[in-house]
């Protein structure tokens, strides 16, 4: 194949390879198997079977009664957060390991921040009987120490990432360089719509299982589509998943919500779609938090899912395009739309998705005309409940419930 | 003809090898930094590899890692990078490549961050995660600027695409030797040989191998294939283990770029 | 109706109505409710769309690879771990809030140990938006404040026992005389197949969903019946909800686990159906730890959840009959079987259902001649993680896990 | 005749109301307990409610509840409250009523139960939590140890149950005037004195009314329709006042017994 610009490689001006020249051969070798595997029609009931007779799919889409009274619209919720360990992460780490499986890939590794993708790929990897290596920064480890126990209770190999901000970026380039140096047996499990080209459709085509059942299941409650899309945006996974089938109608309108952190201004929050300009981090062209030098910004968030600098292309694309609004939503007010949904509709939400229902308790009418709403409900918040104790100067574990 | 074609020209004729060590911009301080490139100059390097480090530097190892962090804390920047080049350039000949990854020269823009990097006096510039497939025309406008262009070439890249990237790079061809990241090693597959035959058939311009080389005896039996060797990680552990002695830093650095370059000239 | 010994509310010798007089008109009210809507299909109708659109079900029932291999027979997991809220407890709490909701009750009491239960019914009252009061010890409080909070996020109120033991007993015991004071407007949703009738019935009616979906599951899967059906056993709701339906195939074998704490010898643990004679708790005749006097003893287990002293009455019948096998496993044990079906098939149990695995891990050959086996995966073991690592002696929450 | 038959045919048949207090044996240790016992018989209790206490007793407030716990404190068993009524009956011949939940009862077998209690001298039997439906053969087989039976009625009970179930109980129904647990109050509904009047007239035999009462004139409104009151929680509220001082109790607890029978009798 002579050198040169693949098209189909990207989203628009978004996407593509901007890797290393060693990285070329396996990503060559990746984006073959999952064009022969993916879409064959085994693989295809392989996946189907796995995430309903192991992760519990479909996953209802819940008619969100009080919600709706209280945002003066119908919300659905598309509930993610009753896969197998919590959230949307296991649909992508079911399809990848499938996929590493066709390629005889014995060996996995993976990023994570919070835990949520390592503790997926952990799953996969004790369900299919494969070595597990999840990279991982010092920081996060002791933030989320508990997560670290579950990888390992998994049976994973948890791996302290103790270079640069030693979080979530730092152990995503960890998880790089273990790729290139041990290509031939390793598959890279990435955690979401982000990465070199053919990850960010990988991803994205695993994860558009919560579009296609919501598309369906959207028909069966009401008999027609809904006119608006909401989901949180760290990596892009959850909400690349519900949009893909959605994307060919244009009358639907879509939404994205980002983590403002402390605030825009305060430059601690994670939100480049909004505050960003283009930038290349992991592999792929998109929006990115890096200064006048091009060095990467550290991101913040009360939310660890979101806490990262750059998006998903293809969610870059959708903004540029002006298909996908976007708006950010700050700490303080997403531990008030976790608050929101648990009271009002007895579903406690990861803090993820918690910014969604932080920014519609503050701007309803952000969704302007929609009159059918499906957000995605992308995880769930039991894993969160003591970081939201502890924000509200709660101190859980010291027993002081008791009068 | 530039300073860089210059001195592939000059040694080529001469049936040596080249030596090109890597070090990066502002390691271990941007003071030492500046006089560390003097210092490969007075002792043989012709060619230096000077990165301008990146936050995410996932081609690179723990060593280069590092340094690049050394580097940060030092208070490195485009800017002073390019004053400090653009000063060395009253006192040296020596030709430069600027070495970074792609993020940077986007964010500048790809045009002002050639324009700069040429005037600063750079000779050459090699993206580490821009292939030719993202980069088609930013390697070519590289020459509306008067830089030559690095790609690079791996073992797993088939002869074909060497041909190909050798076509449309201008400066040479940055062979690397293993899969895997930087950092000093102690050996190559028993393949390699072969490879880097194959590859060197298969390259219109100068060939280059590095990562991994930590002293003369490991790239000695590879001297036939390539026109070149880049060292990184060994030459920047001199560094680590020095650090708060500058003087002795500038004398390891010394001692190790002549202990490469001695034998390759020769 | 003239006084007389109403054979259709017990099992056998056991179940019956052993309260204080002014209990029989709320239980009437109760028992009439239960038979005129629970049976109807409206009622049906609401139950089941509930459960699904709301809680997530059918859960699967996945076949648990490796484990099949080590214990050597097909092994079947019913994945009760995959309902909101991480448990079987939803399914009862969903089913007795319509029933409240029908009796127009608008105030809903219960008691919870652990708060499995209790985090159900907050959960069901805030999607039903009725006032939810949770009586929980004072001790429990203390030692599960995560819960507590997350009862609270709910919208709850949790109120603390500070009588007896101040665990679930006291609690239960606190609901009930709640109950006796505030019948009017009141239900009391209790969370276990024990109580006076008609809550074992119902109860078991509610969880039989379980059964149900396994049988028709493992039709589908396997083209017949199962022929061991296996369950932890604390009040007995989940063995119940999963052996229901099959209880008029005489050949199916009916295996329970109850907890053996610190040691059947030792006096600490849960095991009432192993240790103990017969007895009346919280108005029904059962199996019952009590001493001489009759007086009921303090139950322990490293799960929570089966910190109970008695035993569902129709799991007393069907013991004594000689149709369900029961075994006790030891606390050590059981975090064994939280390791190892954690690690084998990538799923962390709740401590309550480790208690099978721990017992089979160890013991493979109860289970006699069943080659194809269901096992009821009651809950996930999130909410156990950081016990299971304090157990073992590691202390997560000092984030001491980077090396 | 048995003791309790006697006090009731003795009071009604003079045209006064009973007095029935309610202690916990054991409650606030076993010996000031049996001295209790005395206290009430000497100042005018007709008929003593002698509840052995139960680890779970869900039909008692907090008063009651901790009476149970400082009588388990204090090391009370059956063995004992039967050993200390035996020892007592040889000064005095105050009808007891032996008030306990099923569970000690089922634990011990209902018949060991009823002889072991009858022989200790107790007159009667009250299972708060074994209602007639579960009880049929027991409450039959108290007969045969002579040991009269009680039931409970509620405001919530019909007539027609009233009637029958004071066909079965032998010796009186005890009516629980409020729905929900033991305990102290300021008044009762304002539907009570209607109710009772129709639970007086289905009832084929002597009726009580209790919980709740804490003095004569909360009663009062009632005395038309009840044959004798019951008070627990008001008179265990003395022991609890008064802890540590046994005197102290004992002389509280004589003039609270003696404020509710002397009116009750005239
Ligand atoms: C529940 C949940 N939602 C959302 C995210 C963000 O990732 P993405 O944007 O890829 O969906 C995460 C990441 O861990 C998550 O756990
Ligand atoms: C996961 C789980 N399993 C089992 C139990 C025990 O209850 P039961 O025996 O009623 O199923 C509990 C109680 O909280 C539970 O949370």
């Amino acid at each position: 194949m002579p050198i040169s610009y693949h098209e189909e490689r990207h989203f628009g001006e978004f996407g593509g390879q901007y890797v290393p020249e060693t990285l070329l051969a396996p990503l060559e070798e990746l984006t073959e198997a999952y064009k022969t595997f993916a879409s064959s029609e085994e693989f295809q009931k392989d996946f189907k079977r796995i995430v309903s007779e192991y992760s519990g799919r479909p996953t209802p889409l819940t008619y969100a009664q009080q919600l709706s009274r209280d945002l003066n619209r119908e919300i659905y919720l598309k509930r993610e957060d009753l896969n197998h360990t919590g959230a949307h992460k296991l649909n992508n780490a079911i399809g990848q390991i499938l996929l590493a499986d066709r390629m005889d890939k014995e060996r996995i590794i993976a990023e994570t921040g919070a835990g949520q993708h390592g503790v997926a790929v952990a799953t996969v990897c004790a369900y299919f009987d494969k070595e597990c290596i999840v990279y991982m920064g010092e920081k996060d480890i002791k933030r989320q120490s508990l997560n670290v126990y579950r990888m390992e209770l998994l049976g994973a190999r948890v791996e302290p990432v103790k270079t640069g901000a030693r979080t979530l970026k730092d152990a995503t380039s960890e998880a790089i360089r273990d790729w290139v140096t041990n290509v031939e047996n390793t598959h890279y499990l990435l955690g979401s719509v982000v990465g070199p080209y053919p990850y960010p459709d990988m991803v994205r085509d695993f994860q558009a299982i919560i579009g296609e059942e919501t598309k369906e299941q959207f028909q069966t409650q009401t008999g027609t589509d809904p006119d608006g899309l909401v989901a949180c945006i760290g990596g892009g996974s959850n909400a690349m998943g519900l949009f893909a089938p959605f994307l060919d109608n244009e009358e639907i309108e879509l939404f994205g919500v980002e983590a403002a952190g402390e605030g825009i201004d305060s430059g601690r929050h994670s939100a480049p779609l909004v505050t960003s300009g283009h930038g290349v981090l992991h592999g792929s062209k998109s929006y990115l938090m890096s200064d006048e030098d091009g060095q990467v910004q550290t991101p913040h968030s009360v939310a660890a899912g979101l806490d990262y600098p750059g998006v998903g292309p293809q969610l870059a694309d959708l903004k540029e395009k002006g298909r996908l609004q976007v708006k950010a939503v700050k700490d303080d007010q997403v531990i008030k739309g976790f608050k929101y949904l648990s009271a009002l509709e007895g579903i406690i939400p990861a803090l993820e998705p918690a910014h969604v229902f932080g920014l519609l308790a503050e701007e309803p009418d952000w969704l302007g005309d929609c009159e059918q709403v499906v957000i995605n409900l992308s995880g769930r918040g039991d894993k969160d409940v003591l970081e939201v104790a502890e924000y509200e100067g709660r101190d859980l574990l010291a027993g002081g419930e008791a009068e | 003809m530039n300073r860089l074609k210059k001195v592939f020209k000059k040694r080529l004729e001469a049936g040596q090898k080249l030596f090109l060590p890597y070090l990066c911009a502002g390691d271990p301080d941007l003071e030492t930094s500046r006089e560390l490139v003097l210092t490969v100059d007075e002792n043989g390097a012709d060619v230096l590899e000077y990165g301008f480090p990146f936050s995410d530097p996932v081609a690179d190892g723990p060593t280069v890692q590092k340094a690049g962090l050394r580097s940060f804390d030092s208070g490195v920047s485009l800017t002073k990078v390019f004053a400090t080049v653009s000063d060395l350039r009253s006192e040296t000949e020596l030709p430069l490549v600027m070495m970074t990854y792609y993020n940077p020269v986007l964010k500048r823009g790809e045009d002002w961050f050639l324009e700069h990097t040429s005037e600063a006096g750079f000779d050459a510039i090699l993206v580490v995660d821009l292939p030719p497939e993202e980069g088609l025309e930013f390697y070519q406008r590289a020459a509306d600027y008067e830089l030559e262009t690095i790609l690079l070439a791996t073992p797993t890249t088939p002869p074909e695409r060497v041909r190909e990237l050798s076509q449309l790079a201008t400066g040479f061809i940055y062979y690397v030797m293993v899969t895997g990241v930087t950092g000093a090693r102690t050996g190559y597959d028993t393949k390699l040989a072969e490879r880097l035959q194959v590859a060197r058939e298969a390259c219109e311009i100068p060939l280059v191998a590095g990562f991994g080389v930590s002293n003369y005896e490991m790239i000695a039996p590879y001297l036939d294939y390539v026109d070149g060797v880049v060292t990184g990680s060994a030459l920047i552990q001199k560094i680590e283990d020095n650090l708060g002695e500058p003087d002795k830093i500038k004398s390891e650095v010394e001692q190790f770029v002549r202990n490469l370059a001695e034998p390759l000239h020769s």
